[in-house]
């Protein structure tokens, strides 16, 4: 029914993790919801779904919870569904969400003979057995990813997580999609071990994809928790790589670097738990003052509200992998990884992986820019609307919630050798070979990459050093007692205002117009022009929205599809409605003669015979001549 | 016992011609007693010879009898309050239960028969009555369609019954007139001289009865059926008609896969598809929720049947029980659900006040959620199981990527049902504006009733015993 | 002998119902056809002196010959039918239906023939007088055709249990006779509300 | 460890040097009159005097940015690659690290730049963010390739590994790593053609736009971080692409190393000099030219073998 092996519990106390300063939260956001029944109700049951599903032992108790998971995650976003948006959104969501499952349900089927209470280990005995694995591995990518938003099943996160009430998008984001992570795990290591190279490739061009695809569309966006949700899809893509790294290296037999890869993705599975969580839980006490999840309307929230600012900014660099917090130490491990790919003796896959590399850091430049824009336009500057500049900082238990997540990052931060010991010791549970003794081989002040001759990083080091320095900078210049004025910013002889501020979108401008082609930006420019002079206006509004790409390709002709097949099914089956007798009659027909074709004897010159008999009988009795 | 039995269903039929005021009372009573022996036939042990080997209780269809008995009570209940919604006679009120009694009649004898030619008489006599009960709705739409279903139910019940004398030719002589009997053809499929002819009647006997279930390519005559009649008509006709109609396919399917698995197999999987992907889509077109309703009750009958030949009996039975206590629920609750006008679905389920109606409206968008196979609704396991056991037989079989697609097919079928189920769901929750409803007593008594019964259904002994029954 | 030369009177009086476009003269051709299925109960059932069979032949004279024409031509006076019924799929098209529907139902129980002892040419004929009565009821529009058309595929597999099987359980022929009343009078109620209604 | 304090505290010392150093080239070059070689510490010098005036609508943020800016730069001074053999080098500490640090220096200096709400702070970190995402992947990849040469990911040891046994073998690659690593040197010191350090014409601003409105001390901070930046780009340049002439006597070779420094100022100098300030948008071209030719030496590397 349920079990506890170590992987269970790292996953078991990932949610905890997660889910601990999120209660607090929340209870603090509870004064701001209506259906707080329904909401407490799906909340509870949300995060014991996700509980059950990371310790349930057989393919039932598994799909269960899951499936409840979906539920109630689903009811969670319906929470306040008040405009259409919100609806869409969930409706969106839980198609998506099914989707995953339908490949899901497939996978177990299969891997399980039918039989549903039988355990992972067992499964394992009868994949092996099966024809075609790469199937069952497809499946279950399609299933996961799907959950986890991937590309290029990842155009829910940004509808979804945005219309949940904060802590939920927070759960969601932060927890959630780590659950599915865990099942690729779970059933990558238990049931489908052996891996093809190709697998790896496969995940590993997925988490660039997603990365790079992640974070690009996450400057685009003005809604600040849509811009989190698309950095949800970057992480996810960052741990991928991690994850594909491992595989490929497990698959070309070099154990331990696939190990370090594989600890690497865990380590920033945790990571991004802890930052993403911190961000939208900053996310939503902004949104709870401000009642606008609009980024332009923000500005000069730091100084009415302290510890958001703190704590989220605490978060943007994590996340923005800078040293020395811990999101730095997970991208590092993964950079390190990938350098590993010199030991590959496969030259094809060494010329390949650089552009992961290179995928990467575009990624991480990116993130820097992206929450430069995030954390300045929000808290920095000048307010930009009223309700901006009437905020104030939220109670106390939401502000709870974010110092314990805070703390939580920064004991990811202090205390990594720990983390990794215990991710080596999953592993290793999972019949890999332990490799913390290569990278904290002298002590836990050293962290090393295990590659040949890999780099070196020593996270408390560098964490003391950057303290110290900016202590005695700061020190001196206390000691210097400079004198200070306070005067308005200097813009050229016009006052300051909230007008003339640089914009997100401003923000975004170069990169958005560098990346033109991927947006295909719709932009809408109106000027009030002052008699007839192109140069001159009394004012003029710019607004730009991007659509993104896989929706407007992907998503919405697969709608139309099912549009039009649906309509077609519509106009024939309403031929029942006056020849039914005919209808019946050629349906007969048509099952006497195939029992004679495939039941008695099979020839294709009967088949085709029957066929045209078929085909014109049903032109004249049913269809008949048209008027 | 046969007389037990019929008994209260004859006390019906008898009291629904009396003009006493105390008739109104008498009758719900009467059919809600129909339960009683069949409770007690429940415990009886099988197989129990009712009248001779004529009418045999097995464990499949006493289940199936006291599902049923069930889901009568519960429109019974739905019935006391029917006049609340809509304008009904208290003459065709009696009328009602009139044809309702000969129903039951037909029904018990066609559910336990263990008698091809038993069976069909009994089909026959509830098809024919319902063909009335129809008509207790008084517009010309109802009119139209009782004639439709008269003339349609007709054909398939002579098919079904055509069907069943080429079966009976077939075995006749091995079994002489004994041939007649499901369980000495089913111990003597194996000997059958003419195997062919077995087929060709299994084949129309099953287009006979798929067509009664609506199913491909007949799949909107019984929405319009049930669109045109009173609810309660429909919660019948989904809830036991089909039910007695699914038995028989029970059966006969049980033969034919001693007769020749692989054709039966072909046959049901080819036609069962055809039908929910034309059911599929058109529920992603359905606007109104009696259509709706039907066209998913359609497309269950066909995955049970699906899930039966597939060897997943345990799922055909447990979505078979499912099914026949949410959509009848489901049917009931449109007599509140389109108390402010039909085809209202943007916030149907929305303006409700009081205990009442916080009760009835839970309850509903359970039962919404339930159909789409949601845990923890039974239908949720059921799928699983039946579709566990569908990729069984697709990894037995010779050709197994295709079978395999064509379930991933069909899971993307249920996809686009799920889909827009979700979708009204969502509508009826939380668009529209509020309007006042009134939920009356009984209704919000059968609704409980069936989802006590569902709930009975997820229990650890219901499943173990649903496994024990074939 | 005898008995195939009524299974083809059987088939041939269907065949002209096809054709006939009025309901009184479609009335007529059902009778006759039920006239020779009842003989055809007799003879078979003498040829296996089987009583049920012979019980059978009578109830189909009285009620199918008689019983039921009487009944439908009561009724079309009573509900004034629209007697004028004009077949909706032109003649040109059900010559060459008709025959291709036989050629198909021969085809189909080819493999029969060598299977069973009896005639498999009966089951065929049956067969196809089954699509034939379909045909009826597919090319009118009218209720009461279609009735006739409903009663004339009762016929069919009358037909098919008296000449394949060589007669079914006395039970289940009178359970069959019953329904067939029953259906009547649900009809008889129906066109009751007709009147009422409209 | 004295060779290794006092490299660090030289390096600090002719940080203001070197910058006004290409100044002084540049005036030449341009037949001006030029500045004085100290005009850094004479600028520091009369910033430290002044009074902090703090924009009223700035928040907390410009109080400890400034900090937040330098003390990352002076960390990874303490970093850098030994310029005399045997001296005393810090092993524990990759490429990637020192990457990270310049990274979160600039990220502070961005939200400087926001912090108080004026168009031209907006803009400046605008664009940097712009030009410093398109540095990042260059820079991880150039480090990459160079890695790979040097058999070693941690920069001192790489310093050291290069100069004893110079990769004559894989020459092409050597040289792509360096051109590419110069070209990021240019952009990520805000040097013409990507920056134009001299302007305060808002349309070419970057670096200036950021710190507009930061005055005395606090302009000195920023002011020291720059420099400091350019010496830090510079002294890995010089140990990781010149890397000859450690093996002498230490002065000589300490000498030496200075030399390459200035060289490389001067080269940087003579650059702008003969080119133009490219507009914002032509940027990318220039930095994907880098990283193409990170990619290209990367590849020559592992196909190639040279």
């Amino acid at each position: 029914m349920f079990q506890f092996d170590t992987l269970s519990l790292v996953f078991t106390s990932l949610i905890v993790l997660g889910v601990v300063p999120n209660l607090f939260y929340s209870q603090g956001y509870l004064s701001h919801l209506k259906r707080k029944g329904h909401y407490l109700l799906h909340y509870t049951t949300f995060i014991a779904s996700m509980l059950g599903v990371v310790i349930s032992a057989n393919a039932l108790m598994f799909l269960l919870f899951w499936e409840l998971m979906s539920l109630t995650s689903w009811q969670l976003i319906l929470t306040e569904a008040k405009e259409k948006r919100t609806v869409d959104a969930a409706r969106f969501y839980f198609l998506m969400t099914h989707f995953g499952f339908v490949f899901l349900l497939l996978f177990f089927l299969i891997a399980t003979d039918g039989d549903l209470e039988i355990g992972f280990a067992a499964m394992h005995g009868i994949v092996a057995k099966f024809a075609y694995p790469t199937l069952l591995f497809f499946f279950l990518v399609l299933g996961f990813l799907s959950k986890a938003g991937a590309v290029p099943l990842h155009v829910w996160l940004p509808y979804a997580h945005p219309e949940a009430p904060s802590p939920v998008s927070a759960l969601m984001s932060g927890v959630m999609l780590k659950v599915a992570i865990y099942g690729m795990f779970r059933f990558l290591f238990d049931v489908l071990y052996p891996w093809p190279m190709e697998w790896g490739v496969l995940i590993l061009v997925i988490g660039s994809l997603s990365s790079l695809i992640g974070v690009l569309y996450a400057l685009s966006e003005h809604d600040i928790k849509a811009l989190l949700a698309n950095h949800s899809i970057e992480n996810i893509g960052i741990i991928l790589m991690g994850f594909g790294m491992g595989m490929i290296f497990e698959s070309m037999g070099l154990k331990i670097l696939s190990s370090f890869a594989f600890i690497a993705a865990l380590f920033h599975t945790f990571n991004h738990m802890s930052f993403k969580s911190l961000l939208f839980m900053g996310a939503g006490s902004v949104l709870y003052q401000t009642h606008t999840k609009n980024i332009e309307k923000y500005g000069g929230l730091i100084k009415a509200m302290p510890v958001t600012a703190m704590t989220f900014l605490l978060a943007s660099v994590s996340i923005s992998a800078l040293p020395p917090t811990n999101g730095f130490l997970s991208e590092w491990m993964i950079f390190q990884s990938m350098l590993g790919s010199s030991h590959l003796d496969n030259t094809s896959l060494k010329l390949a992986i650089p552009f992961a590399v290179f995928a990467l850091a575009m990624t991480g430049g990116l993130a820097i820019a992206c929450f430069v824009k995030a954390y300045g336009i929000t808290f920095l500057g000048l307010h930009r609307s009223t309700n901006a500049k009437h905020a104030h900082e939220v109670n106390a238990w939401m502000r709870t919630g974010m110092l314990l997540m805070a703390a939580v990052i920064i004991s990811l931060m202090l205390f990594t050798p720990f983390y990794i010991g215990w991710f080596d010791k999953a592993l290793s549970s999972l019949g890999h070979l332990s490799v913390y003794g290569r990278i904290f081989p002298d002590g836990i002040w050293q962290m090393h990459s295990v590659a040949m001759h890999g780099g070196v990083v020593s996270p408390l080091v560098l964490l003391g050093a950057l303290v110290s320095v900016t202590a005695l900078l700061m020190f001196a210049y206390r000691a210097l007692r400079v004198k200070e004025r306070i005067h308005r910013t200097w813009s050229c002889g016009y006052r300051t205002s909230t007008r003339t501020q640089y914009s997100a979108t401003g923000f975004a401008g170069p990169i958005r117009r560098f990346f033109g082609w991927l947006y295909k930006p719709d932009e809408h420019l109106t000027k009030q022009h002052i008699e007839g002079y192109s140069s001159k206006f009394s004012d003029s509004h710019y607004e730009v929205h991007v659509k993104p790409l896989f929706e407007t390709t992907l998503y919405d002709s697969v709608g139309r599809a099912v549009n039009w097949v649906s309509y077609w099914v519509y106009r024939l089956a309403h031929f029942e409605q006056t020849r039914y007798a005919a209808m019946i009659f050629n349906l007969m027909l048509g099952v006497l003669f195939s029992y004679r074709i495939f039941a008695h004897e099979f020839s294709w010159a009967t088949l085709v015979l029957e066929g045209t008999v078929m085909i014109i009988s049903i032109k004249i009795l049913i269809i008949g001549e048209e008027q | 016992m046969l007389i037990l039995l019929v008994l209260p269903a004859l006390v019906m039929f008898a009291v629904s011609f009396s003009h006493h005021r105390k008739a109104k009372f008498l009758l719900p009573i009467s059919s809600v007693a129909i339960l009683l022996p069949i409770v007690k036939l429940f415990w009886l042990p099988k197989p129990y010879a009712i009248w001779g080997n004529y009418l045999v209780a097995d464990r499949l269809d006493t289940y199936v009898l006291l599902i049923s008995s069930l889901v009568g009570i519960g429109v019974t209940l739905a019935l006391l309050t029917l006049d609340k919604h809509v304008k009904v006679s208290p003459k065709a009120y009696r009328r009602f239960y009139r044809f309702f009694a000969i129903f039951w009649v037909g029904l018990i004898i066609s559910i336990l028969a263990n008698h091809m030619g038993i069976y069909w008489i009994g089909l026959e006599l509830a098809t024919l009555s319902t063909v009335y009960m129809i008509k207790t709705n008084h517009t010309p739409a109802a009119h139209k369609e009782a004639w439709n279903y008269m003339i349609v139910g007709a054909i398939a019940i002579s098919l079904v019954l055509f069907g069943i004398i080429l079966m009976y030719a077939s075995a006749k002589p091995i079994l002489g007139e004994e041939a007649m009997r499901f369980d000495l053809l089913l111990s003597h499929a194996k000997e059958i001289p003419s195997p062919f002819l077995f087929e060709m009647g299994f084949a129309i006997a099953t287009v006979g009865m798929f067509v009664k279930m609506g199913f491909f390519p007949m799949n909107l005559w019984l929405a319009n059926i049930e669109r045109a009649s009173f609810y309660p008509v429909a919660a019948l006709f989904s809830g036991i008609l089909e039910s007695a109609v699914i038995i028989g396919f029970f059966r006969f399917s049980k033969i034919a896969e001693q007769i020749n698995y692989a054709h039966l197999y072909g046959f049901v999987f080819v036609y069962t598809l055809l039908t929910i992907f034309i059911v599929a889509f058109l529920i992603f077109r359905a606007k109104d929720f009696m259509r709706l309703f039907s066209l998913s009750g359609v497309e269950h009958m066909a995955l049970i049947a699906l899930f039966w030949v597939s060897g997943g009996t345990f799922a055909a039975l447990l979505h078979f029980g499912a099914h026949a206590f949410l959509k009848p629920a489901l049917f009931l609750s449109t007599g509140v659900l389109e108390s402010r006008g039909k085809y209202r679905i943007a916030g149907a389920l929305r303006g409700y006040k009081g205990k009442k109606g916080e009760l009835f409206w839970v309850l509903v968008s359970l039962f919404l959620l339930a159909i789409i196979s949601l845990p923890p609704s039974p239908m949720f396991f059921s799928e699983l199981y039946g579709f566990a056991a569908m990729v069984e037989m697709a990894k037995q079989s010779d050709h197994m990527l295709a079978m395999i697609a064509a379930i991933l097919f069909l899971l993307v079928l249920l996809s686009v049902i799920f889909y827009r189920f979700v979708t009204l769901y969502q509508s009826m929750k939380y668009e529209g504006k509020e309007e006042e409803k009134r939920v009356y007593g009984s209704e919000l008594a059968a609704l409980v009733l069936f989802a006590l019964c569902l709930l009975v259904l997820l229990l650890p002994s219901s499943f173990a015993y649903l496994r024990s029954i074939v | 002998m005898g008995v195939d030369f009524f299974i083809g009177l059987f088939l041939a009086t269907l065949i002209v119902a096809l054709f006939t476009s009025r309901l009184y003269r479609l009335i007529f051709w059902y009778s006759m056809n039920s006239l020779v299925l009842g003989i055809l109960a007799l003879m078979i059932g003498k040829a296996l002196d089987d009583k049920a069979m012979l019980v059978t032949g009578i109830a189909t004279l009285v009620i199918k010959a008689v019983g039921i024409p009487y009944m439908l031509k009561h009724f079309s006076e009573k509900f004034h039918f629209v007697r004028q019924i004009q077949p909706q799929i032109s003649a040109h098209y059900a010559i060459i239906l008709i025959p291709a529907i036989l050629v198909f139902t021969f085809y189909l129980s080819e493999p029969i023939t060598h299977m069973i002892e009896g005639n498999a040419n009966y089951i065929a004929i049956s067969i196809s007088s089954l699509f034939l009565s379909l045909l009826l009821m597919m090319e009118h529009r009218h209720v009461a055709p279609k009735i006739i058309g409903f009663l004339s595929m009762e016929n069919a597999l009358f037909l098919l249990g008296i000449t394949a099987t060589g007669g079914m359980p006395m039970l289940v022929e009178l359970g069959i006779f019953f329904d067939l009343l029953m259906a009547i009078v649900v009809m008889n109620l129906l066109f009751h509300k007709e009147e009422v209604s409209s | 460890m004295i060779a290794y304090l006092v490299t660090i505290t030289i390096l600090l010392l002719i940080a203001p040097i070197l910058l006004f150093f290409i100044k002084v080239l540049k005036m030449r070059m341009l037949y001006k009159k030029p500045v004085s070689l100290l005009q850094g510490y004479r600028n520091v010098a009369k910033l430290m005097q002044k009074e902090t005036l703090i924009s009223e609508e700035a928040s907390g943020m410009t109080r400890v940015a400034p900090f937040l800016v330098l003390s990352p730069l002076l960390v990874t001074l303490f970093f850098l690659p030994p310029v005399v053999q045997g001296a005393f080098y810090v092993s524990f500490v990759d490429a990637f690290t020192i990457t990270g640090l310049i990274a979160l220096s600039t990220f502070f200096l961005m939200l400087l730049g926001l912090d108080s709400a004026s168009a031209f702070g907006g803009m400046g970190s605008s664009r940097e963010a712009f030009i410093s995402a398109l540095v990042e992947p260059a820079m991880i990849l150039t480090v990459f390739s160079v890695s790979m040469m040097a058999g070693d990911l941690g920069v001192g040891q790489a310093g050291v590994n290069l100069a004893s046994h110079f990769p004559k073998a894989h020459m092409a690659s050597f040289l792509f790593a360096a051109i590419s690593f110069f070209i990021l040197l240019i952009a990520e010191n805000g040097r013409i053609p990507v920056d134009n350090p001299e302007t305060h014409l808002e349309l070419t601003m970057v670096h200036e736009a950021m710190v507009l409105d930061i005055t005395g001390v606090y302009l000195a901070i920023i002011e020291t971080a720059a420099s400091v930046k350019f010496v830090i780009f510079a002294s890995l340049f010089a140990s990781l692409f010149l890397p000859f002439g450690m093996q002498y006597a230490p002065p000589v070779a300490f000498v030496l190393f200075l030399v390459k420094l200035f060289m490389i100022a001067a080269a940087v100098a003579l650059i702008e000099v003969n080119t133009a300030k490219l507009r914002l948008f032509k940027v990318p071209n220039l930095l994907g030219i880098a990283i193409v030719f990170a990619f290209l030496s990367l590849i020559t590397f592992y196909v190639l073998g040279a």
